[in-house]
This record gives C-alpha cells, sequence and structure tokens, in this order.
C-alpha cells in the first residue's frame, strides 16, 4: 500500500512541478529495471537462500534404519509403546533396544557397530535428535490418538509422522536458529505448505484436524501445559 | 453444540471449612505439584504466588467470642455470568491465554501466551491470579526436583491453579490405554485435594450426580429465581459460593455449618441476610 | 545511463516487494514469535516413566508412610502414602516439601573440620580417624564417661546404635531431646510404672478435653491427628480446648476454654476435685489407685475447691463444673496433655494430672481412652562386649537427669565436665530454651562432633561435621510414638542416590567403631548398617521389609495396668514465670512452622501468616486491650530477662489480655536464605524454669515488657 | 545559529537560549528513559505495584494522557466534519498534542506489559471479546492516522517545504484529511469507549462494573464523552501555558471562546450523564451485588467521599457551568480555572476507574489495598511529559504550528 501511494505521489509530483521534461522518462524506466532486479533476487534469496541460514543441521549420532527394524520388530509400537499409565514412551531407551540386540552386533553394519561400541558398551543412551519434538509447553496424548475407539482416535503414526519406517537412513535433523526447533514442526516447505497430513505438526495442523474429526478445534489446556 | 460438549464434564470442589485446619497441606502440595518458585521474602502475601491461598477469617467479636475460620481458595474456575463461560478473566485477556474448557469447566492460563497484561488479575475479584513479578529462580540443584507436567514460568507472566489439568490428562491417558471411555472419579483428583490430611476437600464432576461433590453441592442446573446470571446454586442449605451474587458462578463450593461463615461468602445490605439466610442455598429449591 | 533517486526508490521497493511475497516475513515473524516464548533461562524439566516408591517420613515423630513420585531417577514429588496405617493418604505440608531438603543450600556437602572460625573439607577417612582418634584419647584417658551425645529419640536402631557406642565406650551421659514421646513416658512412668507409654484413642473418643494440646497444631502425629480432627466432626464427638489462645485448635473446637497460661494443671485437679466430690469418678478404678487415694482426694477438697480454682484458672465456677461433669459422663472420655505441639516445656504435675482425670473416669485402656502399655521393642543388638574401662565408666553416675540440664553443668563448671560431644538429629543451640547458654556450653566442651544433615545452628558450633544423608536417602526404621493409639515400625527408604559425599549415620558409627579398640570396635561388627539394621530387627526384618511397615499393637490394650498417685499425693509446688514485667511471652505452635531439629523448608517458610513473619520482623500477637495504642505492625522492643528482640505487633481478639504469643520455630541463622534470618527464635527470649520434683524444664512462658521502638 | 529552519517572520529566542531549556528537559527524559530500561532489564519487580495492584499509576497516566489527548480527535472531528473554520487556528496544536498523547500512551503501555517482546501478540493472536484488544487496535490506528495529520505540519517546515515533493505532498495530503479526521474520530471513539469499558466490563469489580448497551458497559460511553469534553481543556492548557512561556499571544480570542464554549457544553452533557449514572449504579447496580456504596469510600486512608464530590461537582460542575456562561467564559482567569478544573476531573475519573477500582475489597474478608509507586513508575511516568515538553517546544520553533501567530505578533517583534 506505501508502495502504491508513494509511486502516485512521486507521479503526481513528477507531473505537476516539471511537466515537459522528458529526462524523467528515461528515470522512470531505470526505475522499473532495478526494481525488477530487486525483486526477483530478493524472492529469489527469500525463498531458496533464507531456509538454508535459518536452519542448522545436525547428524544423528549414528544411520538408523527403521524399515529393518519394523522387518524385523514387526510395527512402530514394538519399540515406540505406551506404557501402562497410557503415557508414551518416545524413543526407545538402551534397555529396550537390549531386548533384541546383544553385546555382539547382529548384523554387519558399521552403524551397528558405533552402537555397540559407543553405547551399549559404555552404558550411555544414544542421544538422538527427535525431528518432532514439541516444545515444553506443549502437552501431547500418544494414547489418545493411537487407541483404538470409542476412547481413543484409533489414528497410525504415519498421519503424523510420515512413512519414517519406510526410511532405511536417518536424514539430519535441522534445528532453527531462532526458535530452537526442529524444522519438521513448520514443515520441510518453507512456504509452510503441506501437501500430507504429516508434512507440519505446528499448532494450527493439529487444530485443523481436531476441528474436522470432533467439531472442535480444542481448548487451550488439551494441549497446553 | 459439538461433539465434545455433550458429554461435557464440569469440575469442581467442595471445601468443607468446619473440618479445614489451616494445616498448609493443600498450598504446599499445590506448589510441589506445579512447579511453583519462591524467593527470599515471600512474607508480602500480595506478590506472593499460592495458587491456593488459605485465608484466615474471624467472627470480628472480642475476645473470648472470637472465632476464627480457615478458607482454602483456589482458583474459583468461574463459568462466568449464566454459567456460559465467559469467566471475568477469560473474556478480557487481549490475547486468548486463558480460555474456557467447555468440556471440562476449566479456565486455563497459557504461559507462553500471555504477554503480561495483567487484566485478568484486575477482572478477577478472589486475587487467585499472580504475576511472575521475578524471573523464578531455583537455589542450585533444586530444579532438579521440577515436574514436567507443568511448564515452569517466566517472568512477566500471569499464573494461576489449574484444577491440576495434567492429573486430568494423565488420568485420561490411562483410560485410553485401558480402552474406556471415560474416567473414574478417584482417577482425577487434584493435588490439594489429595493432600488434605483432614479430607476438607472433595472433588469431581458437578455434572455427575454419582460423585461425592456432586451429592454434598447438589448444584441447581436452572438460574437463580432472583438472579439470572446465577447457575448452578447449592441446594444444600450449609453450602455457599464466594461473592456468588456477582454472578461469576464459580465452581469452588464452601461448607460450613456456622451462619457467620456462609455470610461471609459475600456480601450483604444491612439486614439482607437475616432476610434471606434461612432460604439461603434453598431458594429455587421448589 | 544515469543512477537517479528513483532508480534507488525502485531498488528499494523492489527488495520489501520481493521479500515482502517470499516467505521470509511470515515466517520471520512465527519465528519471531515462538523466540519470545520460550526464554534459555527458564527450566525445561526432563520428561520420562513415572514411577512411585513407598518409604516413611522422619522429619517429625509422626512418622507417615509417603509415596515418592519419580520421573526415571527424580523425585519430583511427596505425597501421603494411601493405607498406611497411620496417616492413609494424608500428608503435612513439610513431609510434602521433602524434597526441598535434599537440595537444601544449607546442606553439608562433605566433611568439615573447623579451623579457627572456619570450616574446611576434609575426606571422610580423615573425618574417621580424627574422631576415633580424640575419643581414644579420652577412653585411654581414663575418663570415657565424659564423652557425652544427644540425639532426637530413645527407640530406633540409629539411636539404639549411639546408645551402644556410648555402653561399650563406658559413658552412661545418653541424652534426648525433649518430645512428646518423652513426656508421655515420664507420665506414664509417674503413674503407671518405668518402660510405659500412653497412647490416646482420639479416632474413637466422643469427647476430648485437651489441655492445650496442639491436636491441630503439630501435636503428636499430626497428619493422623487431623484425620481424628476430622472424623471427631463426622462422629459428632465433642472437643474441649483449654488454653489461653485461639489456636487453630481452639478454633476448631466445639468449645474453647481461655485459661491463664500455667494454671492448667491446677484446673485438672480442681475438675478431679469436682469429679470426686459429685461422685462422678469411676469407683472400680479409683479402688485400684495406689499410693494414698484418700490423701489425695483429702488434698484436692481442701485444697482445690472450685471458687479458688476460678480464681487461680480465670475460668468460671459454673464451667468448670460443667466441663467437668460432661468429661465424667461422657461414654469414651479422654482428657491429653501436652501443651502446643508437645515438645516443649512440659510441667510433671500438669501431665500427670490431666492423666488423672483419664484415671478417675477409668477410661485407661478402654475404647476411646487412654492406652497405657510398655514401650515396644522391635529390635534385639546382640549383646555388647564391655571391658573394664566400659563397665567402669558406664556405672558412673549421669551427669544430670535430662539434656538442658547438662548444659547448665559444663557452664557450671570450670573443668570440662564433658571432654566430647556427639549430636545426631537434634539441634540444641536453636531450641532449647536460652539458646546463648546452650551455645556457650558448646564453646566450653573441648570437642563437638555434628552429624547433621545440614549447617544448622548446631553443627556451626561443632568442631567436626560429618554429614548424614536426609530421610530420602537413607535406610532406616522409623519407630512411631508420639501419642498414637497403636504402634508401628515403618521402613524409610533411600529412593535417590545421595546427591553430596555424605553417609548413613549408622555406617558412620560402625566406621568410627571399628577405627577404635576395646569393647567398642568388638561391639560393632557388621560391615553396613543395612546388616546390622537387618539382623537387630530379626523376624520383624521379613514383613517391614516387604510390607514397608508392621504393626505392632493396634487397637485396645488387653493388659493390666497399675495407678500410682503418689507423685500428686506429695502435692507438688507449679512453677511461676521469672521476671518482673507485666506481660506474659508464651510461644506458639503452628503447624507450618516446625520447631524442633528440622529447619522449615522455603515451601513452608512461604506459607506462614504476615500475622506472624512480616520481612525479617517476627510478629507478636496481643489483645488490643493489651495494646495501648499500639497498632497493627508497630515495630516495638521485647524484653525478658533472657533476652531482647524487635518485634512487630499484631493485634489479635483471639489472644487473653496480658499475654505476649510469639510463634516458635523463626529465627533461625544459617546459610539458608529462604528460611534464615527470618524473624526471631523464641528460644533466645525464655529460659529453663527447673520444676521441683520432676527436674524438668517447665517454662511456658517468661514475663516481659513492651516499648515503643 | 537554526535560523534558516525557523518559519519565516516568527520570532524565537537564541539558540543557546533554546538549548539549555532542552537540555534541562532532556535530563528528564534521561531519567525517565534509565528508569525505562531497569524496568525491561530486571522485570516489573521494580515497580510497587503487586498481585492486587496489577493496573497502577501507569494505566492510569495511559488512559488521563489519551483522555486529554482526545482533543485532537474532537477538534479534527469538529474542524473536518463539523466545518467549524475557526479551528484551523488551532488544528495544528491539537494534533501535536494529540500525537504526544498517544506516543506516550503506547510507549507506558510497552512499559507496563510483562513480557514486552511478545506485546504485540495481542495483534498476532488477538481475542475480539476483550476490551483491550479493542483499545490496542484503535489506539495504534488511530496514532498512525495522527502521524499523518501531523506529517503536513512537519513538511511546512521551511527548509522541507522549499520540496517540491514535500511541498505538494503537504498540500494533497491537507486535501484529504477530511478521511483522516473522520477515521480518527470514528477509532477515538472506540478506543476511548474501550478503555471505559476495560473498566465496566469487570463484573467481578462492583465499583468498576456498569450495565450498558449491547456489549458496551455506560463506561464507554462516557470515557468517549468525557474525552471529547476535556480534550479541549487540555488543548486549551496547553496553549494557554505555550503562550505564556513564549510571552505571545498565538491563538486568538474567538478561537478559544468557541473551543472552550464547545468544551463547556460537551462538559455539562457529560456530567449529567456521569451523575445519572452514578445515581444508578450507587441505588441500583451495587446494592443488587449486596454493597453499600460507603463501602468503597470508607475505611481507609484515602479513598473518601471528597473524591466524588471533587470528580464530579469541583472538577465537572464547575468548569461546565463556568465555560458555558458567556461572561464567565470569556474572563481569562475563570476561564483558566475551568480548563485546570477540567484537566484534573477527567485525569481524576481516569485515576478512580484504574486506581480506586484495584484498592476496593470484594471478598467480604479482605481488607483495602493502597499503594504507592516506586521512583521507577515515577520517572517513566513523568517520562512522556518531558518528552512532551521537548516536542512542543521544538515544533513550536521550527514549524508553523500557529497560523495567527504572525498576524498577532506583527507589531512588536519580542523576544522571550
Amino acid at each position: 500500500m506505501s508502495k502504491k501511494e508513494s509511486e502516485n505521489g512521486s507521479a503526481e509530483s513528477a507531473g505537476e512541478c516539471t511537466a515537459g521534461d522528458t529526462k524523467d522518462d528515461k528515470g522512470l524506466g531505470l526505475g522499473v529495471i532495478f526494481f525488477i532486479v530487486a525483486f526477483v533476487i530478493c524472492f529469489l534469496s527469500g525463498t531458496l537462500l533464507f531456509p538454508k541460514l535459518l536452519y542448522s543441521k545436525k547428524e544423528q549420532p549414528f544411520n538408523f534404519n527403521h524399515a529393518l527394524h519394523v522387518g524385523e520388530a514387526g510395527s512402530c509400537d514394538s519399540c515406540h509403546s505406551l506404557r501402562e499409565d497410557g503415557s508414551f514412551s518416545g524413543i526407545p531407551t538402551l534397555d529396550k533396544c537390549m531386548e533384541c540386540h546383544t553385546e555382539e552386533p547382529l548384523g554387519e553394519t558399521k552403524d551397528e557397530a558405533v552402537f555397540a561400541e559407543m553405547y551399549v558398551a559404555k552404558e550411555k543412551e544414544v542421544p538422538w535428535y527427535v525431528y518432532s519434538k514439541q516444545p515444553d509447553c506443549v502437552f501431547f496424548s500418544h494414547a489418545a490418538h493411537t487407541q483404538v475407539k470409542p476412547g481413543g482416535a484409533g489414528m497410525d503414526c504415519v498421519t503424523c509422522h510420515g512413512p519414517i519406517g519406510e526410511t532405511t537412513a536417518s536424514r539430519p535433523y535441522e534445528e532453527n536458529r531462532i526458535t530452537g526447533y526442529s524444522r519438521d514442526i513448520w514443515g520441510k516447505n518453507i512456504w509452510g505448505i503441506k501437501k500430507h497430513s504429516w508434512d507440519r505438526m505446528k499448532m494450527d495442523d493439529c487444530a485443523a484436524c481436531h476441528k474436522t474429526e470432533t467439531g472442535h478445534q480444542g481448548y487451550c489446556f488439551q494441549c497446553h501445559k | 453444540m459439538n461433539k465434545e460438549n455433550i458429554k461435557a464434564h464440569k469440575f469442581g470442589m467442595v471445601i468443607d471449612l468446619d473440618k479445614c485446619t489451616g494445616c498448609g497441606s493443600c498450598m504446599v502440595s499445590c506448589m510441589s505439584e506445579n512447579n511453583v518458585p519462591f524467593k527470599e521474602d515471600e512474607s508480602n502475601k500480595k506478590d506472593s504466588i499460592t495458587w491456593m491461598r488459605v485465608y484466615k477469617l474471624t467472627n470480628g467479636k472480642s475476645f473470648p467470642d472470637t472465632e476464627i475460620v480457615y478458607l482454602p481458595r483456589p482458583c474459583q474456575h468461574c463459568g462466568g455470568k449464566g454459567d456460559h463461560g465467559h469467566s471475568p478473566c477469560v473474556s478480557v485477556c487481549p490475547a486468548t491465554a486463558t480460555d474456557y474448557g467447555y468440556d471440562t469447566g476449566i479456565v486455563s492460563q497459557i504461559y507462553t501466551r500471555c504477554f503480561g497484561c495483567r487484566y485478568c488479575m484486575g477482572a478477577c475479584p478472589y486475587h487467585a491470579r499472580y504475576f511472575n513479578w521475578w524471573d523464578p529462580k531455583w537455589p542450585e540443584g533444586m530444579e532438579k526436583y521440577l515436574s514436567p507436567n507443568v511448564s515452569p514460568r517466566m517472568r512477566g507472566v500471569v499464573e494461576k491453579c489449574s484444577f491440576c489439568y495434567h492429573r486430568y490428562q494423565a488420568a485420561r491417558d490411562k483410560a485410553y490405554y485401558d480402552g474406556r471411555e471415560d474416567i473414574e472419579e478417584n482417577e482425577y483428583q487434584t493435588a490439594c485435594t489429595t493432600a488434605c490430611p483432614a479430607g476438607a476437600i472433595v472433588f469431581g464432576d458437578l455434572n455427575n450426580p454419582a460423585h461425592r461433590v456432586h451429592e454434598i453441592v447438589k448444584p441447581d442446573p436452572h438460574p437463580a429465581s432472583n438472579n439470572p446470571n446465577v447457575v448452578g446454586k447449592s441446594r444444600n442449605p450449609n453450602v455457599f459460593r464466594l461473592l456468588e451474587r456477582l454472578g461469576t458462578n464459580p465452581k469452588v463450593y464452601y461448607l460450613s455449618e456456622r451462619e457467620w461463615v456462609r455470610k461471609a461468602g459475600d456480601n450483604y445490605l444491612e439486614g439482607e441476610w437475616d432476610k434471606i439466610k434461612n432460604h439461603h442455598g434453598s431458594e429455587s429449591h421448589g | 545511463m544515469k543512477v537517479d533517486r528513483r532508480s534507488f526508490l525502485g531498488l528499494g521497493l523492489g527488495a520489501v516487494a520481493g521479500f515482502s511475497v517470499s516467505p521470509v516475513l511470515l515466517k520471520l515473524t512465527d519465528d519471531s514469535s515462538i523466540w519470545t516464548q520460550n526464554w534459555p533461562w527458564t527450566p525445561v524439566p526432563v520428561d520420562g516413566e513415572v514411577m512411585y516408591e513407598s518409604s516413611v517420613c522422619s522429619l517429625c515423630p509422626g512418622s507417615c508412610g509417603i509415596s515418592i513420585r519419580k520421573i526415571d531417577d527424580r523425585p519430583v514429588k511427596i505425597e501421603g502414602l494411601t493405607e498406611y496405617p497411620i496417616n492413609d493418604g494424608g500428608a503435612c505440608l513439610h513431609g510434602i516439601s521433602g524434597l526441598q531438603y535434599l537440595y537444601d543450600p544449607s546442606r553439608v556437602k562433605t566433611p568439615l573440620k573447623k579451623n579457627g572460625d572456619k570450616f574446611e573439607e576434609i575426606s571422610w577417612e580423615e573425618a574417621v580417624s580424627l574422631v576415633s582418634g580424640k575419643l581414644a584419647d579420652i577412653r585411654n584417658a581414663g575418663t570415657p564417661e565424659k564423652l557425652a551425645c544427644i540425639t532426637d529419640k530413645n527407640t530406633g536402631s540409629v539411636s539404639g546404635l549411639f546408645k551402644r557406642l556410648l555402653k561399650t565406650f563406658g559413658s552412661p551421659n545418653f541424652y534426648i531431646m525433649p518430645s512428646l514421646e518423652s513426656y508421655l513416658e515420664l507420665t506414664a512412668a509417674s503413674l503407671h510404672g518405668k518402660g510405659t507409654t500412653i497412647g490416646f484413642d482420639l479416632d474413637n473418643s466422643d469427647f476430648i478435653l485437651s489441655f492445650g494440646a496442639g491436636i491441630i497444631e503439630g501435636w503428636g502425629s499430626p497428619v493422623a491427628c487431623f484425620k481424628a480432627n476430622a472424623s471427631r466432626k463426622e462422629r459428632g464427638a465433642t472437643l474441649c480446648q483449654i488454653e489461653p489462645r485461639l489456636s487453630n485448635t481452639a478454633a476448631n473446637a466445639d468449645r474453647w476454654v481461655p485459661v491463664k497460661p500455667g494454671t492448667e494443671a491446677d484446673l485438672a485437679l480442681g475438675m478431679c476435685a469436682v469429679i470426686l466430690k459429685n461422685n462422678l469418678f469411676n469407683a472400680a478404678a479409683a479402688a485400684g489407685f495406689k499410693g494414698g487415694f484418700n490423701k489425695l482426694t483429702a488434698l484436692l477438697q481442701n485444697d482445690y475447691p472450685l471458687s479458688k480454682i476460678s480464681e487461680i484458672t480465670g475460668i468460671k465456677e459454673a464451667d468448670i463444673e460443667d466441663i467437668a461433669t460432661q468429661f465424667a459422663k461422657a461414654k469414651m472420655p479422654v482428657a491429653v496433655f501436652g501443651k502446643g505441639r508437645g515438645d516443649g516445656s512440659q510441667s510433671l504435675k500438669e501431665l500427670v494430672a490431666v492423666h488423672t482425670l483419664n484415671c478417675l473416669v477409668g477410661n485407661i485402656n478402654k475404647e476411646g481412652g487412654a492406652f497405657v502399655q510398655p514401650v515396644k521393642e522391635y529390635l534385639e543388638f546382640p549383646e555388647e562386649t564391655m571391658d573394664d574401662i566400659a563397665d567402669k565408666g558406664f556405672a558412673q553416675a549421669k551427669l544430670s537427669l535430662y539434656v538442658h540440664d547438662l548444659f547448665d553443668k559444663v557452664n557450671a563448671s570450670s573443668q570440662p565436665v564433658v571432654e566430647a560431644l556427639l549430636v545426631y538429629q537434634s539441634n540444641p543451640c536453636y531450641s532449647l530454651h536460652d539458646t546463648k547458654a546452650v551455645k556457650q556450653a558448646f564453646g566450653k566442651i573441648p570437642f563437638v562432633v555434628s552429624f547433621s544433615s545440614f549447617m544448622d545452628e548446631t553443627a556451626k558450633e561443632a568442631d567436626i561435621i560429618l554429614p548424614v544423608h536426609t530421610f530420602i536417602e537413607r535406610l532406616e526404621d522409623i519407630p512411631s510414638g508420639a501419642g498414637l493409639s497403636k504402634a508401628v515400625v515403618g521402613l524409610s527408604k533411600p529412593v535417590v542416590k545421595p546427591v553430596f559425599n555424605t553417609k548413613h549415620p549408622g555406617d558412620i558409627l560402625i566406621l568410627i567403631a571399628k577405627a577404635m579398640d576395646g569393647s567398642v570396635a568388638q561391639s560393632f561388627e557388621w560391615e553396613t548398617f543395612d546388616e546390622c539394621l537387618e539382623t537387630a530387627a530379626g523376624d520383624t526384618w521379613g514383613d517391614l521389609s516387604e510390607n514397608g511397615y508392621v504393626i505392632l499393637s493396634e487397637g485396645v490394650p488387653k493388659i493390666p495396668h497399675e495407678i500410682d498417685i503418689s507423685f500428686l499425693s506429695k502435692a507438688p509446688d507449679s512453677v511461676q514465670p521469672t521476671g518482673d514485667g507485666d506481660l506474659l511471652l508464651i510461644p506458639i505452635d503452628n503447624m507450618r512452622l516446625p520447631s524442633a531439629a528440622q529447619a522449615a523448608s522455603p515451601f513452608a517458610v512461604k506459607t506462614v501468616s504476615d500475622e506472624e513473619l512480616k520481612g525479617k520482623d517476627t510478629v507478636v500477637e496481643i489483645n488490643p486491650k493489651t495494646a495501648k495504642g499500639l497498632k497493627n505492625y508497630d515495630r516495638v522492643t521485647l524484653t525478658t530477662p533472657v533476652g531482647t528482640a524487635k518485634v512487630m505487633i499484631h493485634l489479635s481478639e483471639g489472644i487473653m489480655p496480658g499475654l505476649v504469643g510469639m510463634a516458635k520455630g523463626l529465627g533461625h541463622s544459617f546459610d539458608n536464605k529462604y528460611v534464615s534470618n527470618k524473624g526471631v527464635n523464641i528460644n533466645e527470649l525464655i529460659g529453663p524454669v527447673i520444676e521441683s520434683g520432676s527436674g524438668l524444664d517447665a517454662a511456658f512462658g517468661i514475663k516481659a515488657k513492651i516499648s515503643k521502638a | 545559529m537554526d535560523s534558516a529552519l525557523i518559519p519565516e517572520g516568527a520570532n524565537r529566542c537564541s539558540f543557546p537560549k533554546f538549548a539549555v531549556g532542552i537540555a534541562i528537559v532532556g535530563a528528564v527524559v534521561l531519567w525517565g528513559v534509565y528508569a525505562m530500561g531497569l524496568i525491561w532489564w530486571k522485570g516489573l519487580n521494580q515497580t510497587n505495584m503487586n498481585d492486587y495492584y496489577g493496573f497502577a499509576l501507569w494505566i492510569w497516566a495511559d488512559l488521563a494522557v489519551i483522555a486529554v489527548g482526545g482533543g485532537a480527535f474532537f477538534t479534527g472531528l469538529l474542524k473536518y466534519i463539523f466545518k467549524v473554520d475557526e479551528l484551523k487556528n488551532i488544528i495544528n496544536f491539537a494534533v501535536i498534542i494529540g500525537f504526544i498523547c498517544y506516543s506516550s500512551a503506547l510507549l507506558i503501555l510497552a512499559i507496563d506489559i510483562g513480557q514486552p517482546l511478545r506485546g504485540w501478540f495481542i495483534f498476532w493472536h488477538a481475542n475480539v471479546h476483550s476490551m483491550l484488544t479493542e483499545v490496542a487496535f484503535c489506539l495504534s490506528c488511530y496514532f498512525a492516522v495522527l502521524t499523518i495529520e501531523f506529517i503536513p505540519n512537519i513538511l511546512e517546515n521551511r527548509q522541507a517545504n522549499k520540496v517540491p515533493f514535500f511541498h505538494h505532498l503537504a498540500h494533497n495530503m491537507h486535501g484529504v484529511m477530511a478521511v483522516f479526521a473522520a477515521t480518527g474520530a470514528f477509532l477515538s471513539f472506540f478506543h476511548q469507549g474501550s478503555l471505559g469499558g476495560v473498566a465496566g466490563v469487570m463484573y467481578g469489580r462492583p465499583f468498576a462494573v456498569r450495565e450498558g448497551l449491547l456489549i458496551w458497559p455506560w463506561t464507554f460511553f462516557l470515557f468517549t464523552w468525557s474525552a471529547a469534553a476535556f480534550g479541549p481543556c487540555f488543548t486549551l492548557l496547553v496553549t494557554r501555558i505555550t503562550e505564556a512561556v513564549t510571552g505571545k499571544k498565538l491563538v486568538k480570542d474567538n478561537v478559544v471562546h468557541l473551543l472552550s464554549k464547545i468544551s463547556g457544553w460537551m462538559i455539562i452533557t457529560y456530567i449529567i450523564a456521569k451523575i445519572i449514572d452514578t445515581i444508578y449504579w450507587a441505588t441500583v447496580t451495587v446494592p443488587g451485588l449486596g454493597f453499600n456504596i460507603s463501602h468503597f469510600y470508607s475505611n481507609n486512608g484515602f479513598y473518601g467521599y471528597w473524591i466524588l464530590v471533587t470528580e464530579i461537582l469541583v472538577c465537572g460542575v464547575i468548569p461546565g457551568l463556568i465555560l458555558i456562561m458567556k461572561s464567565t467564559r470569556e474572563n481569562p482567569t475563570l476561564r483558566l480555572i475551568a480548563i485546570v478544573l477540567g484537566v484534573i476531573g477527567v485525569c481524576l475519573n481516569r485515576w478512580v476507574m484504574v486506581l480506586q477500582i484495584m484498592a476496593i475489597p470484594v471478598l467480604s474478608f479482605d481488607t483495602w489495598a493502597l499503594y504507592v509507586p516506586s521512583w521507577q513508575e515515577v520517572a517513566t511516568t513523568v517520562l512522556p511529559v518531558a518528552y512532551g515538553i521537548i516536542l512542543i517546544a521544538v515544533t513550536y520553533r521550527y514549524l508553523p504550528v500557529f497560523p495567527q501567530e504572525k498576524e498577532l505578533n506583527r507589531t512588536k517583534p519580542v523576544t522571550e
């Protein structure tokens, strides 16, 4: 709006003050060119360069083959399970891993060797980066979403987490330099455009789904603590 | 009306002031449960964060006819005029940092949304809302006892009692896990309720006639005949609410056999109390 | 080509427009919104699996069962343990704040040795060798009786080990701090014979006559009392509270009878007289009285006529008669004693007089009455090995009967009568009357060892501090007492790894004993305290470790008891307050402020009323009639024969004119800004008054003056 | 030194003298800025506010400056919409005062909130039901309008006006100013009103609560009306002070008389409404809630009936009467008394509607809560005053604020 006004202003003043002065037309032309060049550069850098600056990349401690584990263990909840009190256990602890693994590697990958040497041998938990990590103010009940009806919503993991179970390698974790949030919260697409239900995990996405599924976007305390 | 409202809960509390001993367990249990900070000098009660505050009331008579009663005051979780959910604080918050959960009747407070204008505090006649005048600081190492169920607050935001909403969430998680549609009365109890050694606090669903709180309070679902703003008045003559006449419709009820205590719950013009006391709590009974 | 103003304009506008239609603005707005919501200095508690562990609280004699909620290894909340026989789910504010003690800023983090005015850190090895070396010197000098020890109680394995150490060392000088349990045992000893104790069946009584017992002020086992009080309301049982001030108990009672302080014994005896005169006593019970029932009857009838009692106590004759009659006629009456929390100064005359009411109406070992039975023992230590030095030393007479007297003796003598003092789980430099004198005595004792978790007033006076685990870091048997109608022993368990370089007190004693020779080392053959407890508990251990508690006795004792009233027959005198002020300063016990060994937690201090503490000032309570124009929060100087203090005024209609009520439990002086340097320690203002006939410090107050500051 | 910037034909004091004056007031500004920095850095614990006094001195100052700044919108409304042409001689100054008041109000709000960096959440996450949201939106928009109204005056500076673009811009903006004035009046109506609404909707506070029309409590209308009534008083007062300081007559008497007259009638109508409101509130509203009005004016060491009498009679009825009667209105002393009383009256009203509300106990067992502001609060409250003085001094010196100045001071060029 300010642009329009100023342009009008300047055109008017040009017309009134220096009518007949042809140099101004040239100037205007040059202005337009500069405008277009600046516009394109800024637009492109805002779209392409900006995300690169905004996020820092962090590699996971070692590569994790989800597809392989799903094949061996069966399903997501073999490792990412609900506890008996209904809370979600999240990323498995070393103890959980060691229910299947042994001191000796089961396979021959370099990653498993790292796991065995760096973590199992030292009895240290693996410091995984959690792609879907929500901030402290958020309460999220996995039970409410994954448990079957009539109590729960009976959703599957993919709806929010995407087909992570089919991946054979861990992608780098991207952290927003301003907020410290995982990139998965805003989503890969810098415009915030989502094609799949799992492309974004912002509050509005929760609210939109709640609105569709329950008729109401939900009250603050349903998801905040 | 949406699906969630059909089976809505209305969590509330009734506190037996004759049993209350003023021991302070509820206050401390609340602080410990909800990561309430503390500071060097807490003797100025006007800047001391106590979601649950125990007031001391006296009957104003001189020695030896003096009487004392203690009155624990959590957030009253007002339903607002006509019990429509427009609590005094909720309707004034400019940033929607507090809302009324129509599914539970609980008034929320979202610390990350609040920017500290304190309008809600001005609007609340119960002084149930507290401001973080200081950044909370724990002595070295003590932050290890903080509970992950309640976010610690930052300086410059308002906080208040949440009826231990996280306990409701935990109870629901358990119910989901067990494949139950709803929670049992004893599964969701606030930290003050469970801590009270005198058993003076009863908490439950005011919409559920099987719950003890409902049995004691017997809330009248209809608006009071003399004040359409008042809904949910108790039909128990010994039960009252604080400042009921304002139409805030608190969900915290109080119980006392002592008349002066019941009278202290609200403001009355001269002679007014004597006219209504016998009908108090039962005026819309018939 | 000329680059002019318009080119720049175009450039600028293009840049703005380009960024505006790119995602930058939207994304940055959203990100800055998020950025302002999470400040890095606000702690984010780590989430994990929720687990509950049960244990027993030993912060006070209440011995409540507690449930500790943990997130993975991290305890986050203490709550009452449901179905525990004492508190069944209830919890008091101090227990709930228990985790604050774990991380208390004043915790002693490692063994310390005093060097001049300062403490320096030493290793455990050095600490143990210093203590054992010093003790060995005393023993080798042939004066083992010059080792003294103070703990909080007589029962339990840790106190047992301290006693064992002293006995095998050769010293009889083992003392305990006054507690309700100690007074119950004294009263029982006087009326029913040594080795017995008294419990009150408050849960079932239909008429509770309390002589100042702060049933909801922290008296006895506080949570059990809160529950009994609540059940009283439900049962419709009566509570009649006799005390000079409208305490919470008085406020909650059915009847509050203000009495002049210090005249409770006379009142109780006056009521006895009424009961005797009106033939309301239980004849069968009275028939069994030993020690001169007739003499007592005659004494009461002559010396305690209603009119005189009324004048002494300030209570109307009709009221005295009425209360005595109601008490005697009640189905299950019980008279309860132990002013305030019951752990302060008490007069044996008063205790015995009140309990005589129980005896007269024949409610001993009846439902709803007073239960008299032997102190329950559940521990059996192996026989001590005693060498000559031990035998000789142990046979010596104790320096004094009670702990307050010990320090008088120390102060009175020019020679060191105590060469070394061990202090455990008690804070005499804070909680005994005339703390200045107590500290002076500490200065005269050449070697003081404090077994303490905190740098409290007493630890500060010590030469060596051996830091012990707090109650949630250690295994310990916790026997109940404190006037409960049942006897329970609970097991306190370590629910968290020790936060600092501390040790279990039992383990420290074993280490010290092993570093010595002779009968001491031979009597401590266990490797660890855990082993010691397991063997000493014997048969009890299985149930104790499995259930977390064992009920030692419950219900009405079906055992005979004797009643010996010879103490009262001697017509002992009542104590009088010292000084010549026109006012009487009395202590106020309040649930929110612990008064004994354990200082308050920051949470507890936060709950303290601004009618008791304002900023750094103690607020004292006076009746407006006494105020003489003083207003709320006026500053005054309070002077007693023992000390002076600057305090503030709170006007209250709930206190008898002529009295100044001051909260107990304030005025700590150690390094915890949330708790210390707040108000005045009342024990700095009150001096001991020894009761003739019992030797107890029975000071219920002290004369005082106030003048405008 | 700076004579090139001074409007043509105007007499101004020497630059050093001016600089010294600015420096003195500037020191006060610095003091305020220091306090502001403390508050931002250390937090609101630097104030004496507490959980009972969530709203205190600042909110009063905020409401007061907005009320007295109401002269801008009301004069604008009269000038541009109702075409009261004489007012063009004071409209510039009214706008400047309004600009100062509103920028101060925004600054105060920025200090007052606990998390200043989140202040924009009021727009980003707005709750449309909150009166404060309405205040924030209208306040910000109206501040933008005031800025736009102020710009032409700035562009009339001798040097700026030499730039043809600025010259024409100023000219054209004057042309469309009616649109902005209308917008401003509309916005002002709402935010002045919603500031009143802030108090009126607090139904938990019997002293504040009022019944009303639809969603708007009566205080909504009373606040708008009082701002329109007393705002011009403040404009006149500041003009009078400026005249006294500069030793010059800047606005012709007929303009002053006209504005006084309008203000007088507004005050009278307002005060009648206010009296009716007070009587209704005292006899119907609060007794229905169990309160006798003596509850609000007794049992404390400060708030008595005097405040009610002062606000309504001394600072309402009296100035109103003085200003509606020609003889008294045209007596400079009486007029000055009236406008001073008027300004005090509206400020007192805002005080009562902010601070007294907070002081009064509502729970039967609560007590009065009185509060004394900390020096940081005082300094930050004085800050806008000092800033206002500087801005007026600068604009007066360099801009042709008063169109009649030259005419009125033609004969005898005097330096102050």
